[in-house]
């Protein structure tokens, strides 16, 4: 049931004081006195308990099983850094408090701002970016800027890879470039020819995610980085993948002029059914003045300051300071983690990948060869051809085994693709009963497809309609509605 | 150092006997060596006690809310944020769930979003919504861009009286597409916006995709929208800011023909957070929804017609649609606007209306003392909400260290963002001012005058 | 799976810092240092996270639905109170802190006994016992001091109604007493009759609950209590069903002596799956002096005190002072609900289960007539005799229909007795669908008793067998034991 | 006044007129004139907010340990409670739900009672254990009771080394039913029991039931149960009242034939909370299960064959066995022993270990150093764990005022226990005390003898 239909007329919780100062009667123009109040619900504090502890026990979530999601990084989120996060000291801050009353949470921020250049070779971040593609386009603007400063009025082109994901060309399309796909080589890697083809003048600069989200990692980079340079564009750097790589290299070594990171991804700040993220992004010297303010400096005299005098700012992206109850948590991690722990965890990532890809080609086709790095693609094509059995049914019998499916159907450029990311917080039990489930699926789909494609059935839902749902959208609920 | 990774030695063994390579650094063969690192330039590692140490060192730099009376607001406010939005908003089976892309195991995520879809409706007066953006100034933002969009057209006014953040953040936004914010300014007395400057605006140039217009907007001045629609010619679009608070005694935006409306859902059962995470609302007409940005979540059946619940028109999103989406937005608000939606259910058709009250009431009572003050006057005539600006003859920098000297975080000094309004303060109460924080705020600034600044 | 079976050896979290003084070396004689460690898990952080996610979401509770579980009163527990009990104020103080440290908790639990005197018409209470049976078994050695002290050696009988809680008749021979039951007539309540045939010298006192477990309140009550009274026996009070007679009358006034509370059925503090709970203890003035110490008093110069000076205290029954941070939530719950509340508490209660009692006896034979109180019995036997179904059978299929079973085959005086207590937090709507339920299963006890019988079918597991667990009891995990 | 009856008038007319009757008052129709009551005399109701700012007025009243460092347990100890303790053992899944009754909507309760069972034999050495008991005393005080019912002999020896509240509930338990409890005295120099006074109350008078002692007992010192055993005759019990960390060091007392281990749960991830709740252990050998008080889960089989688990041995209980049960028990601690057991799960094998070895290390470290100080004396030579007793020559209660002006919750003074023991006092450590806050303890033990008083 939702929410609404459990309100009766009247219902109420008392949560407030009564008023204690004089009644006053909304002194406005009469056409702007609400006439009908929001249908809002009405309903005790026990049944808003029970509904949404309902809900949340409806949720598959990483606090529940492996989660294998590519690309998104579902790993251990520590409580501890939640509990720190909620605060009162953190999270009943005012933006427009004087600094002297936040130098704590200045202070922490400065110093994140400090680890993320460490971590990624580059020298200055702003952290005000809310999310990964919140950062790309705050790249895209800083390219955008600088051409413009300097005079490069002929750079509209944006490179950008066929395996790279949405978020890249729909931020380069929003920041006003003209997007230009370059195709992955059989390798699963930037095709240098077909990228050189597309390197002119024109060329604003390229995204490149590294490893990119095939999970391999771009040997090239820095050659293809020193072309993009050569024709007077920018390297921007989707750092969503900085998992694998930790302590390892860095994206500024690879020579990057601007680099987002995922602090929800990486850094282990909770998912939140699809956010709050933060996506901080760091560039070279030369860039510093660019950076969306403010930036957080530290004074001669020790003190902590929000600077927003950057000469060639692109501006504000969000307002106050990006999503600092994240950054709090990401800052925690980093400083629980410290060098070894961080580098460990990238490597145990890789390995647990790899583990997982070795497994799972016995009897599953790999898109590409080589060892991955924090993720891999399984090309499920033959499957479907031999069985009928699609990807979508696989990831939905997962569901059923008590495991959150990978990503499907990207990238794009895998077909039936399913891309597993199983992070570094998995134990290699639970890695070795991922593969017995799926080479029990795939038993299934040769013996059973049936079942495949009537899955999940163990679900709070069976198999939901997906195309008469976006067909005839219906997005919210109204009183006169039957259930459909 | 921490330890969330749980392997031993001898699993890591194993695993890379299994996968045949002698050890990790092989598995990290294809990283050129010219490329590798030194080991991280950071502090040791920090067990979870230690951890916990160092942040209450952090904690005791700052100096939270429950140390002052709050009468500063200016985009996030102090609302009372009741247990049970804490507890339910932190379980894990929100907490830790990603975006619903498995909608069978995320009836949770789906259903709230579905519920806080309607809630927004409810609210904004609108046909549709999506399921939140980050934050209400990349809302406004992103709201101008659809209008574009929609209108095909590059010039776009905005109220030079919402708030100057989200104006910065509109403008960034826009600047790579090239289109051009001009600003309406504000009537001198009321603080609406100025009806002969937008005629003007309208007449001249070209024609404008949309206004970007405040309800109440930053001055906490309820704008005449019925006026506002009258000005604009049928296909400008209206987009409104709103404080979604604000709409349970204020006629909803739809109500008056706006086309898109956004706002900051901090209000909501959000904490202050130093301004951030909150979500952004994003509402519009029935029409425009596959212009929409952002996720949608609707409803549908499952294969044995049980209702149930999915993202619907991802066609329009980022990971389909690539260069083409409405939209770059992938990772959302969705946790924040859970809070939101848990803190609707819970105050409900009554409470919420009865906190906007509160602060209404609160505010009003506030003006009238200040009025009385010698040396501070309001400064406009419009309706207020919980917010309204007053002049002061004393340097509002001064009266903001004495206030805080008090104990009081007192009204916003304006000259940041107004250089015209140099001489002036925005106040806000909300319901946790109490009626004898505000007597003795009136009381330090009838004393103020007379103090050694 | 059991936490011990997701051990791995050698695995571990890090929560603590590095000892920071010297090293030191067991110095006791070696028979005393631990050759085997204990078999404690070893698991990660997730792994521990997981696992008692998963466990807390496999059980039934107040949070996820109807629970009318009589003489538990299971109604819905702030959240609220939870937060302010777990203040680090309130739980990190240490008990041998000076009084002048804890002034805040002694003021607490000072007006909490107070409150706890209005409401029950007591003149004094203790705080120390920490569960209903730990109130009774305080009570019977009050009762056992005071006859000691009187010389009054030939009391040794307490009388006990045959409706009675378990707990009674077990504390009353834990503190050395003989049980003598007392029948119930075929009104419910106490057999007036049967009562003064066992009425006698040697009676040190009764125990009554009222109303009672049937629901029913003892019209008769003061009656009794003074027959008792005449031959120089106490009456204790067992107050766990207060929750339907708050505001409305009070045990003082019934003329009893002695007084339990249950502030975990009551005054709305969690059950936490059986415990802790907490079983304050009042008596009438003349016993003042015989309460378990310490007790809280207010000085003159406004300070609280612990006190343990009470010339025939029992002496202690708990350590320190009680179950302070349940405490803490009784009496945030009395202070949310006020006289007003509280009185609305108990009508709302009433008319909970009056409105089921109705509704169900339309088809279902209440066991005794009249309006109940907070709860009522049903007498399944019928059922059982028409078609072979057991109340148990008709419990588990409850759990199928997502509703907590009721209470079942207590009290002991009613055949295949379904003993239902609402509560006052329940919506009518909720009730409505209960009654639904009850009559869907009595449908099917008609048509489908086979349904019945192997109920339940949607939960964890199905029905369990407790006989062959009683038989062979296997009550911890060995490392050897494969699955039974 | 806060409102969590969720009906309005209007249902309630409505249920009224359902059930036939006229008012609410016509329900209690059975409540005779001259029993009712007036309106009860309470402070007016408060609603969230209010009940918040009423509760920060008393924690203001109280001073928590974080403003201290601790050196002081005496059966309530500091210790660090991670945080995947204390928000695990708050889901609401085990917080709001009851008694396991109904099995097969309760696994997740069974289980964890099985799991804390499975931990408590195996910290103890025994081979059955309930799951849980109010507190370590009342667990003390069955264990007595439970030994008479075995030997059906009324006279019982306890260590007067074992925690005096401990010992005083017992004698409380065991008044009822006549139960004679001798003290038996430690022995001056070690601390620990003294055995020739044990042997002759031993060898004169009835045959007692069992002997209590303490593992550690109240002074820290660890007892040797080896030793005691063999003092004692074979048919009186040896009950052994643990502090359950120190067993990861131990030997359990399983191995030395214990026959009842008992002890208080607190150090096992519980806050202090001014003394409780915490939980009693009770572990026992396997012929006794059936003597044995409280609840127990056990291992069974679904219809399906499939494992879990249910209470087992019912009989035993009151609800049951009535008069002739085991114990009255009822309501028990499982949420406690629920914290304990995810503790012990998240410390493991190895932290556990660890934790215990440090606060070995640590008390160990300032005996050393306090010895050294002058006018300051160990008391006990017996081998001891984290606590140990040293004599003053200053008046404890002024010690403990000093330290307490220099932040420190100092070591307990013992007179009031112990009148021989005036000038004593009973110091303690635990992982949480740094090696800093150590030295500042020892300059300031060294200060005490010349400060003004
Ligand atoms: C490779 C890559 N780039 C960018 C993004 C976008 O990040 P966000 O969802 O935080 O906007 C993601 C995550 O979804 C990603 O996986
Ligand atoms: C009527 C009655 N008396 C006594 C008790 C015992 O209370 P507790 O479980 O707190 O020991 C109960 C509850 O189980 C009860 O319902």
């Amino acid at each position: 049931m939702l929410i609404f239909e459990k309100s009766h007329e009247g219902r109420y919780a008392v949560l407030l004081p009564a008023l204690d100062v004089p009644e006053m009667d909304l002194d406005v123009e009469d056409h702007l006195v609400r006439k009908a109040s929001p249908e809002l619900p009405e309903v005790s504090e026990l049944q808003v308990v029970r509904h949404y502890t309902e809900l949340s026990r409806k949720n598959y979530a990483v606090d529940v099983g492996f989660y294998p999601l590519g690309s998104c990084t579902m790993k251990y989120n520590p409580k501890v850094n939640d509990a720190l996060a909620e605060l009162e000291h953190f999270s009943y801050l005012h933006p427009y408090q004087c600094e002297e009353d936040i130098q704590g949470a200045l202070e922490l921020m400065y110093h994140l701002q400090r680890f993320l250049c460490e971590i990624t070779g580059m020298d200055a971040f702003s952290l005000q970016p809310a999310a990964g593609a919140h950062g790309e386009l705050t790249g895209m603007l800083i390219i955008r800027k600088y051409h413009d400063i300097h005079g490069n009025a002929e750079k509209k082109k944006i490179l950008v890879p066929d395996s790279a994901h949405g978020t890249n060309p729909a931020s380069a399309t929003m920041a006003g470039f003209e997007v230009v796909e370059i195709k992955s080589g059989p390798d699963g890697l930037v095709d240098i020819e077909d990228f050189k083809k597309h390197l002119d003048n024109e060329v604003a600069g390229i995204m490149l995610t590294n490893p990119n989200t095939l999970g391999l990692f771009e040997k090239e980079v820095d050659k293809i980085v020193e072309l993009v340079h050569e024709v007077g564009g920018l390297a921007y750097y989707d750092g969503a993948n900085l998992n694998a790589i930790m302590g390892i290299t860095k994206p500024g070594d690879m020579g990057f002029d601007i680099v987002h990171l995922n602090l929800h991804k990486t850094f282990s700040t909770p998912h939140g059914m699809g956010g709050p993220g933060s996506g901080p992004v760091g560039v070279k010297d030369f860039l510093k003045n660019y950076l969306p303010v403010p930036v957080i400096e530290k004074r001669d005299d020790g003190n902590y300051t929000l600077e927003y005098d950057l000469k060639h700012s692109i501006g504000k992206v969000r307002s106050f300071y990006g999503n600092f109850t994240v950054l709090v948590r990401a800052y925690a991690y980093i400083v629980s983690m410290g060098a070894e722990g961080l580098k460990k965890v990238s490597q145990v990532a890789v390995l647990n990948a790899n583990y997982l890809r070795r497994k799972l080609s016995e009897r599953f086709k790999v898109a590409y060869d080589g060892p991955c790095k924090h993720e891999f693609v399984l090309d499920n094509y033959e499957v479907w051809k031999k069985w009928g059995v699609k990807t979508l049914d696989m990831a939905k019998r997962l569901l059923d085994l008590g495991f959150h499916a990978p990503t499907i159907y990207f990238p794009l450029i895998v077909k039936e693709a399913m891309m597993i990311e199983p992070t570094e917080t998995e134990t290699k039990e639970d890695l070795d009963r991922f593969v017995e489930a799926m080479f029990q699926i795939l038993d299934e789909a040769e013996h059973n497809p049936e079942l495949l494609k009537s899955a999940p059935k163990t679900t709070p839902v069976s198999r939901l309609d997906e195309v008469k749902a976006s067909r005839h959208p219906i997005v919210r609920w109204k009183r006169e509605e039957e259930e459909i | 150092m921490a330890q969330y990774v749980p392997h031993t030695d001898d699993e890591i063994a194993k695993m890379l006997e299994e996968i045949g390579v002698k050890d990790i650094e092989e598995l990290y063969q294809d990283v050129p060596d010219h490329l590798r690192c030194e080991k991280l330039d950071l502090p040791e590692g920090l067990d979870e006690l230690s951890l916990k140490r160092h942040f209450f060192n952090l904690a005791r730099k700052n100096h939270p809310l429950e140390e002052y009376m709050v009468f500063r607001g200016a985009g996030v406010y102090n609302h009372y944020v009741p247990e049970v939005v804490k507890q339910l908003s932190m379980r894990s089976g929100f907490l830790t769930a990603y975006t619903p892309y498995q909608a069978e195991v995320s009836q949770g995520t789906l259903q709230v979003m579905f519920e806080f879809q309607t809630m927004v409706c409810e609210l904004t007066g609108m046909d549709v919504a999506n399921s939140s953006m980050y934050d209400g100034a990349s809302a406004v933002a992103e709201a101008v861009l659809m209008a574009s969009r929609l209108t095909d057209r590059y010039r776009a006014l905005a109220a030079s009286s919402i708030h100057p953040e989200y104006l910065q953040v509109v403008q960034t936004y826009t600047s790579g597409v090239g289109i051009n914010v001009e600003m309406v300014a504000y009537d001198k007395e009321s603080g609406r916006v100025d009806i002969r400057t937008l005629r003007e605006k309208i007449d001249t140039g070209e024609k404008p995709s949309c206004l970007v217009v405040g309800y109440p907007n930053f001055f906490g001045v309820i704008e005449d929208l019925m006026l506002v629609r009258e000005v604009l010619p049928k296909d400008v679009m209206m987009v409104v800011v709103v404080n979604p608070l604000a709409l349970a005694l204020l006629e909803p935006p739809g109500s008056f023909g706006a086309d898109i409306v956004v706002g900051d859902g901090q209000p909501l059962g959000i904490p202050p957070r130093l301004g951030g995470p909150s979500f952004g609302i994003f509402a519009t007409r029935e029409r425009y929804v596959r212009q929409m940005p952002g996720r949608i979540a609707g409803m549908t059946q499952d294969l044995e017609g049980k209702r149930g619940f999915v993202m619907v028109l991802q066609t329009r999103e980022q990971h389909i649609r690539r260069h083409r989406a409405t939209s770059n937005i992938c990772s959302n608000h969705t946790q924040a606007a859970l809070m939101a939606t848990i803190y609707m259910s819970l105050m409900g058709k009554s409470g919420l209306r009865e906190v906007a009250r509160q602060c209404y009431a609160k505010a009003h009572y506030l003006a009238e003392k200040v009025d009385r003050v010698e040396g501070i006057n309001r400064r406009f005539s419009g309706p207020f909400f919980n917010e309204f600006v007053a002049s002061v003859d004393v340097n509002p920098a001064h009266l903001d260290e004495y206030l805080k000297a008090h104990k009081i975080l007192g009204p916003l000094p304006l000259s940041r963002y107004y250089p015209e309004l140099v001489d002036s303060v925005l106040f806000c109460t909300t319901e946790l001012n109490t009626v004898d924080e505000i007597t003795f705020l009136v009381g330090r600034l009838e004393a103020v005058r007379n103090a050694d600044l």
